[in-house]
């Protein structure tokens, strides 16, 4: 036996409630500000090229993944990709169930590594994988330079 | 059978800010990228990867070793994080020591990383939930009531005054004048510190380190692969590291025991018997100014109670008898906990290489220590240093 | 590494959906006064002390300060890895491979009950700038993933289902399992949408409990114990880091640890050389993406392979007799753990009803769960 | 090697205002379970009363009350009220909040203590908070009692104490 005295009435269960309480403001990085300063004011997406290895990767970095080295271009991508995966999720973060699901997409753009993930608004018989799709932005004057700022993908 | 030798043979470091621009993926590369510079490595090089960090509250990201991998180096390699704290920075080294004195390979990159200027508007939010969910947390307690409390206790045991103990904050602070990566380096006399804001008495300001954010790397290496990279390799002799109970207030705060006990691990490995004259050059770990006077006698530097006394005499001034904190400490430096420890071991390896610029200590040392602290006064990691 | 490494002494509180009649202490405890007894042992004999775990799963800023107590480690050499069990057990082996330790002590436990906000916390992981802004529950990564995989390997619903239903069944067998159950393909394909192709009974429940394991290099193995089990490979790989540059089609840290484990181990051949295989199955289709992964079966057939009945208990390679994740609950941190507490009583014939005959040799496998590319392989044998 | 140019510079206050950011406030509730020890421990608070355990190997009375004494590894013997006074080991006098925000000049200023309680073993002590007395005249060694919340509302945790004071 473990322990001299036990719980053995459920009576005698008990817990504490608490929280931890914090807060955050991220700063979006030196290559995250690039890209969504440039979304924002310009309404593309730019990836990180790697002059030693050639790799280009979005989102951006400011360093190569591939051989270390430190990065300093970048350029545009356009707001086209092709679809690699899609998922219909019906909960939120906190684990609330929408009425209707949400569908997500990892949008792969052509000859970059990585990607983005971001909302699908495509007609379920067009849903499919390796479909072209295209960023619908919001209007400039309501860029905030955020993730937000890309309302979905559409088919092309 | 032997024991297999590690070496640093690489180091790098961000400067240390209040609010960095950097994310802490990318903070993390900028010094495992300058670690490698330095020893002359690629990534492909690097065979295995330890990253410390300490808590996930600070970055504000649940399972924070995992975000950081992609700049720590960590994509397809055998990345693992450690964590004991405060003490991580020193610990994160003795982990990477693990990595290469086992055998498990012979090139290990040694990341710490920190971000505590995203937890908003103040990471002492993040201190509140590092006691008793259910015996203290109800009581509001903060970080500094701890520090306040076992500083008092420190004071009152061997009668010191407060300038006895501020005068470790006037020294560190200037030393860090030098640092390149020094967030808060300010020559800061005596009469600054005993009259900057009282925050918790005995607890003034001046004598905290501030919360920052910053990185620190070094690379580890193999005894042959060390000797092939540098004709300066600066050994890991000993390693200790050791976790008290956190019912902290049940124990006397005037001495960290921890901090012995993981000292005399590591001294035992490094076969140093009386490290008061063995050991040339110290950094033990200085959130508080006292803690530096606390941490030299768990480090069985001085006698218990003297530390205050030598720091006035100057023994622990750069130009003393053993130079303490010549890199400004977390006091002067500042404070990304991981980071920080790990500057600390940065420090040591520069230093007996000769290599500490205008922080560089007489005498051309040989043999240095360098300890953190982290917990509830729980945890002390002491790793020895040996040209 | 030269040492052999051994497993003197397991530990384990059974599993269960709530534990309410033991702190995370007391349960803790309770794992490693069992361990302790088998190996015979005083946690003063005991080297050093490693604890998996994860902060915001226990609700605490600093976790680490809490671990000593319970495993009779206060005062003494005690760490924190913020990884998989078999991670944890991984350093244990690196341990006793420098020559400065004989005996490592391994812990996690899972209090995933006492999350009151589970689902904030998984979302808390997700990339803060990238991913999380989206709002979705981290769960979406495996559906995306699952798509994927399905649609590229051929691996189809059915067959996931298959790896539910299996796997809740095995765990019939297993006292220690949370989550068993006899369902049927229907049930799972009819379950719940998550986030589709994720269904609700795809995805493993959570579960409380704590291991403790005992490690010993191979002197003091042999002087402690009659049974010991030999780690014969043990690696860990992170994949990809960022989600958004993965291939969803195979499993790159799963891949590059097998390289490794099976190479320490000598094994060439995984379908004839082991006998028994535990994988993560957090997610249905991860057992298939991970057997595909390791090289135990061929890109899309795992799916064929567990319809055909080649991983159940009497089959081609037994994989999750235990009941996995699925039927013995996830247990965050401590997943790898109860696989490996199973490799071990396989390994040990003392396994029961769910014994796999002449048992010799073991794979344990672990992810950490989403959003991470990070997880470890152990291979086990009795000689 | 050399360390003097060190990368990354940081954010003044104006570049850290224009700076793109993000802010989330995680939602991070816990329900703990009390189990044995605790269990008892806050129970017997509700009763207005201090419980400690007591280990016969190692003959401590500690607090909290605990079942298991962790320096013998073993289970605690039995469960041990101890009395509500006890002497301050050490002390401090807190002008800021949990969150770092400053106290103002008429609020009662914050006096965290570790107190060691009498009838448990030497040295065992708990944090808990000063009350009714002159921060300028709190000392170590100075003898104080806790003071209870009404028995009706007391609900089983630390706060069932409101604070020591001198006696």
């Amino acid at each position: 036996m473990s322990f001299k005295e036990i719980i053995q009435l459920n009576t005698q269960l008990g817990y504490f409630e608490g929280q931890i309480p914090v807060n955050y403001q991220y700063t979006l990085g030196v290559a995250g500000n690039k890209f969504f300063e440039t979304l924002k004011q310009k309404g593309e997406f730019i990836a990180s090229i790697c002059s030693h290895c050639g790799v280009k990767t979005i989102y951006p970095l400011i360093y190569c993944e591939e051989c270390f080295n430190p990065i300093e271009t970048y350029a545009s991508v356009g707001l086209e990709g092709n679809l690699y995966s899609f998922t219909k999720c019906y909960r939120d973060y906190q684990g609330n169930t929408y009425d209707e699901p949400h569908v997500i997409g990892l949008i792969k753009f052509d000859g970059i590594k990585g990607g983005i993930i971001h909302r699908l608004n495509i007609d379920e018989k067009d849903l499919k994988l390796g479909i072209r799709v295209k960023a619908k932005l919001k209007p400039i004057k309501e860029r905030t330079g955020s993730l937000d700022d890309i309302i979905c993908f559409e088919k092309v | 059978m032997g024991f297999r030798k590690v070496a640093i043979v690489g180091a790098g470091i961000t400067k240390f800010v209040r609010r960095a621009q950097e994310t802490g993926p990318e903070m993390s590369y900028l010094a495992s990228k300058m670690a490698l510079d330095q020893a002359g490595l690629k990534l492909k090089d690097v065979e295995m990867v330890t990253l410390g960090t300490a808590p996930d509250a600070f970055d504000g990201v649940h399972m924070k070793g995992e975000y950081l991998l992609s700049g720590a180096g960590g994509n397809n390699k055998p990345y693992i994080r450690n964590f004991v704290g405060g003490g991580t920075g020193v610990f994160a080294p003795i982990h990477g020591w693990m990595h290469v004195a086992s055998g498990a390979c012979d090139i290990c990159l040694v990341v710490c990383s920190e971000k505590m200027s995203s937890c908003h508007p103040h990471p002492q939010g993040a201190f509140l939930t590092i006691f008793d969910h259910t015996t203290e947390q109800p009581l509001k307690p903060t970080l500094i009531w701890i520090f306040a409390l076992e500083m008092r206790r420190y004071m009152e045991t061997y009668g010191l005054t407060k300038a006895d103990v501020a005068r470790v904050a006037v020294k560190n602070k200037n030393n860090a004048l030098d640092h390149p990566s020094a967030q808060v380096a300010e020559a800061v006399t005596l009469e600054d510190v005993l009259n900057s804001e009282v925050l918790a008495e005995p607890v003034h300001r001046l004598d905290i380190s501030p919360a920052s954010d910053g990185a620190a790397a070094v690379v580890l290496a193999s005894e042959d692969v060390a000797k092939r990279l540098t004709d300066k390799p600066v050994w890991i002799d000993g390693v200790g590291w050791n976790l008290d109970t956190a019912y902290w207030a049940t124990k006397d705060l005037y001495y960290p025991r921890y901090v012995e006990k993981a000292a005399r691990m590591a001294y035992e490995m490094a076969g140093i018997t009386e490290p008061h004259k063995e050991i040339q050059v110290a950094e033990p770990y200085d959130p508080f100014d006292y803690k530096e006077l606390h941490h030299m006698e768990g480090l069985l530097l001085c006698e218990r109670g003297e530390a205050a006394r030598l720091t006035a005499e100057g023994y622990t001034a750069r130009t003393g008898n053993l130079p303490t904190c010549p890199s400004g400490g977390a006091l002067g430096v500042g404070n990304p906990i991981s980071a920080t420890g790990l500057m600390k071991v940065i420090e040591i390896f520069l230093q007996l290489r000769g290599e500490a610029g205008k922080r560089q200590i007489p005498g051309k040392p040989r043999v240095g220590v360098a300890q953190a602290w982290g917990d509830l006064m729980q945890v002390g990691t002491v790793i020895v240093l040996r040209r | 590494m030269k040492e052999r490494v051994a497993i003197v002494g397991i530990g384990v509180t059974g599993f269960s959906s709530v534990s309410p009649s033991l702190s995370f202490k007391e349960l803790t405890y309770t794992a490693a006064v069992k361990a302790y007894q088998e190996a015979g042992l005083h946690p003063k004999e005991i080297d050093s002390f490693i604890t998996a775990s994860e902060d915001f799963m226990e609700g605490y800023s600093i976790f680490d300060e809490y671990v000593p107590d319970q495993m009779g480690a206060v005062m003494r050499p005690v760490h924190t890895v913020t990884a998989d069990f078999i991670q944890a057990l991984g350093i244990g082996y690196m341990m006793i491979n420098t020559g400065r330790f004989r005996i490592i002590a391994v812990e996690a436990h899972s209090k995933a009950s006492n999350v009151k906000t589970l689902d904030e916390v998984k979302a808390f992981a997700l990339d803060p700038v990238y991913i999380r802004p989206l709002k979705e529950n981290a769960d979406f990564l495996a559906g995306l993933e699952m798509k994927r995989f399905l649609e590229e390997t051929g691996n189809t619903e059915e067959q996931c289902a298959q790896v539910v239903v299996k796997n809740k069944a095995n765990a019939l067998n297993n006292p220690h399992a949370a989550h068993a159950a006899s369902l049927t393909i229907n049930d799972v394909l009819s379950s719940h949408p998550l986030s589709l192709p994720l269904k609700e009974l795809d995805a493993a429940k959570p579960a409380d409990g704590a291991i403790m394991i005992v490690l010993a290099s191979e002197k003091e193995a042999k002087a402690l114990c009659k049974k010991p089990i030999w780690i014969r490979g043990i690696s860990w790989f992170s994949g990809q880091g960022n989600p958004w540059c993965r291939n969803f089609a195979y499993a790159d840290y799963a891949q590059l640890s097998a390289q490794k484990a099976f190479a320490m181990a000598g094994i060439t051949n995984p379908l004839k050389d082991l006998d028994f295989a535990e994988i993560c199955d957090e997610y249905s289709y991860k057992e298939l993406q991970h057997l595909e992964s390791i090289g135990i079966a061929r890109k899309g057939e795992a799916g064929f392979l567990t319809q055909t009945g080649a991983t159940k208990l009497g089959g081609l390679l037994p994989v999750n007799v235990s009941g996995g994740s699925l039927g013995v609950g996830h247990t965050y941190e401590a997943s790898g753990g109860m696989k490996v507490v199973e490799a071990v009583m396989q390994l040990r014939h003392e396994a029961g009803i769910r014994q796999v005959p002449n048992a010799k040799t073991g794979l344990v496998q672990s992810w950490r769960g989403v959003p991470t590319a990070t997880g470890a392989i152990a291979i086990l044998s009795n000689e | 090697m050399k360390i003097d140019n060190v990368p990354m510079k940081g954010l003044s206050s104006e570049e850290y205002e224009k700076a793109l950011k993000i802010t989330w406030k995680p939602n991070l509730h816990y329900t703990w379970d009390n189990g044995i020890g605790i269990g008892k421990y806050l129970q017997s608070l509700k009763e207005g009363k201090i419980l400690a355990s007591y280990c016969e190997k190692c003959e401590r009375i500690m607090l909290p009350a605990r079942a298991f004494c962790e320096m013998c590894f073993r289970p605690t013997d039995k469960y041990v009220p101890v009395k509500d006074t006890g002497t301050v080991n050490t002390f401090a006098i807190c002008h800021v909040n949990w969150d770092a925000s400053r106290l103002k000049p008429d609020e009662p200023r914050h006096i965290p203590a570790v107190i060691e309680i009498d009838g448990a073993s030497s040295g065992q002590g708990i944090m808990h908070l000063l009350g009714n007395v002159d921060p300028a005249k709190v000392h170590i060694g100075m003898k104080v009692k806790a003071v209870w919340k009404p028995a009706t509302e007391r609900e089983g945790s630390i706060t069932d104490i409101l604070f020591f004071e001198p006696y």
